[in-house]
């Protein structure tokens, strides 16, 4: 088991749902943070008082994955989340020590099993 | 003193066909006496209208995404300083100045001879700044089709010249002594003269401009449904000033403007929850909004002419065309962003026809279709078409210039979608300050 | 021509026991004449009453969690369709029609014969549009027991029986030659009719429909109390015309009644403060904005009857009933939700009787408890008890038969967690479109 | 009947020199008849006087971080409980009673004589409604230079005193036969009493507070620009009762007073607009709200004096003083957090000399410098000089013996930082309930 | 040392904090998130424009644990954030390699040792 | 590979991000999260309701940082963010396993080598 954990620009995060969606990768969590990278900073002002913008709207997903899916979800954000400008975002992959479903109770790979049909078998 | 020129414009709008005899009299009074009563209830029609584009700015300002909220009210807000300070400049005369057919003069240019003297029963003065707040609300509706992707100054320069191009002379055509009030044409409050003409124009500016960068591909969410009530429930609040104070009095004319305004949306709300309710299930917070606005625009031509029985008519009737125009419009690759054709324009266009087909004798003083008077539903169809060609010919005009000199009318597009706020005003809606660093040298 | 029927029970509201030889030659001029003084005032009073119902919207919204705002704001707002619409349909007639005892007459139904002639000083058609103002926001008044947890059909129709059932009669008992009119009770612009009638309405719909599946369960905190700030500055500022405009002139009356409003509730604000400070050590905001509407509830009846000094003590003293009963509410069972009862119920009701304790017979003609006339305070009594009683037992029946028929007033349990809005309307009040897909294809 | 010495005061504020002859019979007459469109344009006034608070709530609350938007809103709010009833307890006395060259007497101690009775055309007890709004705002507007960082005991002990040893008095002076009055200044609607008196009070009160722990340090940026374009678009409309209704009647000089009202700030943003674009090369939403309130201070006192051409050109030069002093300040250590010095403070000051250039005969019956009159500049400086100094002195003086009663002005530093909703009212603004765990038992 | 990572209903936190207070576990972030999984979707319309929102909301819970409190902490979001309908969510356990308090700059189990009492000994 | 990820004080935010940009590390992401410690708990009143506030407004930062680079960081939020009293935050740190940079498509050290100029060396 591992998390993809991507940042990406907000307004790509129809196309990579889309994209996670035909990778049948299908759970995920979702989070508008923050980010600082590379971007140009932008300068606000307010009645005088003029400030540097130091951070940029993102949206940050945490997705669990099974091993063998690490790669068709990293791909599959990579391609969706792409626009080639500074700023496009990163994708981490980390091990995870167990899962658990919450609705079951159940652990690991039968966390992982999917409920019905095949297109669940790829999301925890 | 009150010029003849303006007077008989005036009286034109006032004194309509089979009611000269009557109220000539009156009128020659009225010229030498300022009545404290009709000269409060227009002092606050005034501040009504003038409230009414701020109320827009929330009306238009929560049915955008929150990156082009302030953008998007601002549209509304500058209104009041560039149409307002053009209005005492050179719009008044155009529109109230003179007894030419098509366009008003420049006698009345810089307020000149516009003082504290009695035009009708309040002051001169009164009357040109009540003007001039439809002057302001008319500029401000156009911009509902031109959010989150207009240049700022373009839009400046559009509205400055608009509201004296096509804005001065229409309400000359109409309510001065013009063509169409020459014909008989019924338009109490601005069905015709506001809404038809903002309404043509916002159609026109937004196949100019084209859609969105993103219209069609990325839904664009309402961002703060609330801010819509509010603009809705002030812009109610402030139509009883525009409907209401139309009739430059407050008298039965004046209550009748103020009661249907009043009764109309209520049953346009009404009959709009019931589309709502059989399309979609639902009845929803923005259709709310919308009917109300739509009853509004509806009964604005009408307000002075029918009865409230007639008003609940046209305010029901008037949901019909407007919902299902918008329901298409939103599938269509037409980015009339905020609709103010579907509520406008076509508002507008029916409740001025309703006008003729409601028109109660005793009320306004004509007859409309119901009354056997079917002629005037034919004058109020050619008052409609009448702004519509203009206003959609010279704002495509105006707009076609505007964007040759000034290299384009849009920002690039990787600009238009990070938001309007930032990139043409270096501002958010709703700032937290997290990560923002103080620069404290001059720049 | 306005009927004898309407102008006896309408000078029963404005002709009070002792003045009536005094006022009488002077409303017999009334008919003839419009005032356009009076006529301006009562059409700005107009406006600004319609506008309560949104600062209600405002106030009740901004109380709600957020996944129950557009809700709780669309159960306002859409009482300016349906109440408004059955006013002219038939409430005016109810209230104001005929001279039963109990309940007016059909006579004018759909506004038969209500035009543009005087009635008193103003056209008969403002008087009509004004009242109607009232009994929009008396239904939207209730809502605020309701919110979180009732099907919107069911809501819709509640209102719709009980503006024609309760609200439409009790003004008739009490304004328009009713027995409590007859008995002399005291109400100049609704403390009973609207504030008693409304909480006693909320009282008996929150115990019937039960508390929200977590009441008492979790904290349901205001999502945004700016929001009640703002509703509760334009209720005040609407309540100008509520209390000023019960004078139906613009008068020494009318004076009294929109200066008593502007001091009332600041008496209110500060007793609120010690209380809240005494309690919690801090003045809260949502206290402060509980106050403002507390005091403007209580001075409601009284505010044509007092002194400003008067309306002083009256939003002093009315502070402590309802501050203690909001505060038990809060901890029992009774899931008033936004404290109607609390608020408008004990509110009007301490207003009432104080209205017979204060009243000043040089100011709207009556003698209170203080100027030697106990009598006035046990008629005061009668009136909200008769109308408390009634207005529960309605409110109940009414209820009942809407539930049988419709399959019960709530939705189920798990959906009501979800949140009214998007359950009952598809919408969210605060959308940011994260993971929204446009669906293009018609559904 | 009202009091000589009053009307004294209040004809030397509606008669100025040159017009005494012709409107004295007037006012003979006046005092003894209500005119009912008179008292219905004041009804209107005062309503819209008191809505300008709860807009000022808005500008300022807006204009705050999220964690001190109550404190802030509540600091306008608060004042029409405090300022409202010590108006009525003594502060109209202390204002409008007797006839003393630097404050008025006790005689009218809670409203003792002020009934419904004719004060000039309208009811006496309306006047004293409407100049009590007067007091609300005005120590409302103070509060914008104490945001984020003062006990808010203090606070309300702060404008309680203030109101009564500051406000009155220089009402009196100027408004009812007190020094500044006598000698000829100008001012129609406050652009001294009000404008430039609450502004020194604010400077004031800023060097004694000292800043906040994060000024200079932190970006504060507005939470809420919607909020702060709702409290702009709010404060205009009320203004049209703070400037039309000064005139005391409906009439072409209240007719004046709204007009030049709408039209100034129109002037103030087009120019704002281009300093803006100058400046930083956009036009911004918070500066557009600010150039429409600096509009409106710098109109308020030459609003019955100026045409609206006069009234266009004070609004566009109004703009520079206040842009450049603004911009210097937020790079200072003046933490005026709010710039009401830079907005109040100069823009009155500004208006009020250029009401001594612009004056017209022929609309208030003074000429200015244009007209030939140079010493009528010469009276305005003296007139802002003397209210800047006392109301400097007088606030330093009541902040400082407060601040000795009560242990200091201001919370402790760290609790400052977390905001002062959460540690003064024990209330969020937004709260979303996560984590809030109902407290059931009684504290 | 452990990261526990839940994903829960909101309407849930409540319960869940209550559940983790009573089993000793006192430090945890908390976070406003949205998640797909296998929840129906609702559809909401705007003036006749349709849309299917995807993300429901949820709560995401960060705690940090010491090694011994995993089972503990892990049983004790299972079983009070559970409704047993879709949608109630997942956990995760991640390994962690460092932890310091802010406050004091403490490392590893110095971070962790209570500072008073016993209560505060299975937090970080 | 590194992840750290720190919890702070919402008002101490620019004076981490100012000691992060010192020690040259300049890609972080940023989310507004509430939390649960040793805090005092705030009593807050709405018309007579009484809650107990049980979580406070912090700051979440994740910083990918290679290996080398991990105390450098840590160091620095640890002396910017501190303050001494009780609510200062925790800092964790776990083992990433893969890297991806959107815009290119990099992998691992690739997605950390700096684009240009040394002061990018330190980030991903
Ligand atoms: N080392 C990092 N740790 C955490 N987040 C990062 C890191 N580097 C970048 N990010 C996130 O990715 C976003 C884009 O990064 P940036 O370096 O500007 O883009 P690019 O990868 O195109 O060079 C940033 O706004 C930030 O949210
Ligand atoms: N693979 C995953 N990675 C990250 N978050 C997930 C994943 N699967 C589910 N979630 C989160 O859990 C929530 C509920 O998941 P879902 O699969 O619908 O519930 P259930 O576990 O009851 O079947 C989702 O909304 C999402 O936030
Ligand atoms: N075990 C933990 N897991 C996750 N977050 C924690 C943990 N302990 C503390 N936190 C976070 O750190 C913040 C401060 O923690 P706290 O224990 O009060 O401070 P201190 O470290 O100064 O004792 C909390 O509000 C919470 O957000």
């Amino acid at each position: 088991m591992k998390l993809v954990k991507a940042i990406i620009r907000p307004e790509k995060l129809s196309d990579v749902l889309k994209a996670l969606y035909q990778a049948d990768v299908e759970g995920v969590t979702v989070n508008r943070v923050q980010g600082h990278g590379g971007e140009t900073e932008g300068v606000e002002t307010y009645r005088g008082t003029t400030v540097k913008m130091e951070l940029t709207d993102k949206i940050m997903l945490d997705i669990g994955v099974s091993d063998s899916f690490v790669d068709v979800t990293v791909n599959a954000i990579l391609s969706s989340a792409r626009t080639g400008e500074v700023g496009d975002g990163k994708v981490f992959v980390f091990p995870i020590e167990g899962v658990y479903r919450i609705r079951t109770g159940e652990k690991d790979e039968q966390a992982v099993t999917p409920v019905t049909g095949e297109t669940n078998e790829t999301t925890i | 003193m009150i010029k003849t020129g303006k007077l008989a414009g005036w009286a034109a709008r006032l004194v309509l066909p089979g009611l000269v005899l009557l109220l000539a009299p009156e009128l020659v009074e009225a010229q030498d006496a300022i009545d404290s009563g009709d000269t409060a209830w227009m002092l606050t029609s005034t501040a009504l209208v003038l409230l009414m584009t701020a109320g827009l700015a929330f009306f238009y300002g929560g049915l955008v995404p929150s990156k082009n909220v302030l953008n998007t009210m601002m549209m509304s807000f500058v209104a009041f300083g560039v149409a307002g300070v053009l209005w005492a400049v050179a719009g008044y005369s155009l529109a109230f100045g003179g007894d030419g057919a098509f366009v008003g003069d420049l006698s009345m240019m810089f307020l000149s001879g516009v003082g504290m003297e009695a035009s009708g029963s309040i002051p001169h003065i009164l009357f040109m700044g009540f003007q001039g707040t439809f002057a302001i609300i008319t500029a401000a509706l156009i911009s509902g089709a031109l959010v989150g992707r207009m240049k700022f100054g373009a839009y400046i320069a559009f509205i400055a010249i608009w509201g004296l191009v096509v804005y001065a002379p229409v309400v000359h055509w109409v309510w001065s002594g013009g063509w169409l009030g020459g014909m008989g044409a019924l338009d109490f409050a601005g069905g015709t003269v506001v809404h038809v003409n903002a309404g043509a124009a916002a159609l026109a500016a937004a196949i100019v401009l084209g859609p969105r960068q993103d219209y069609g591909v990325r839904a664009m969410l309402p961002h703060n449904v609330p801010f819509v009530l509010l603009g809705a429930g002030l812009l109610w609040f402030g139509w009883f000033g525009f409907n209401g104070g139309s009739a430059l009095a407050a008298d039965g004319l004046g209550a009748t403007g103020a009661v249907t305004t009043m009764f109309a949306p209520g049953a346009t709300v009404v009959v709009w929850a019931f589309l709502d309710h059989f399309t979609t299930g639902e009845m929803t917070a923005v259709g709310l909004a919308t009917a109300i606005v739509v009853g509004l625009v509806a009964i604005t031509p009408a307000s002075g002419f029918v009865t409230p029985m007639g008003a609940i008519a046209i305010g029901a009737l008037a949901a019909f065309p407007s919902y299902y125009f918008i329901k298409w419009r939103t599938r269509s690759s037409l980015d009339d962003s905020l609709d103010v054709f579907g509520a406008h324009g076509i508002g507008g266009a029916v409740g001025a026809v309703l006008t003729g087909v409601f028109a109660a004798e005793a009320v306004g003083g004509t007859a409309g279709l119901l009354e056997g008077n079917p002629g005037q539903v034919v004058t109020q169809v050619i008052a409609i078409i009448g702004v519509l060609v203009y206003s959609v010919i010279a704002t495509v005009v105006i707009l076609k210039v505007i964007g040759a000199i000034s290299g384009g009318l849009r920002p690039a597009a990787d600009l238009e979608l990070r938001g309007m706020d930032v990139i043409a005003h270096g501002e958010e809606g709703y700032a937290t300050g997290d990560g923002a660093v103080l620069i404290l040298e001059d720049d």
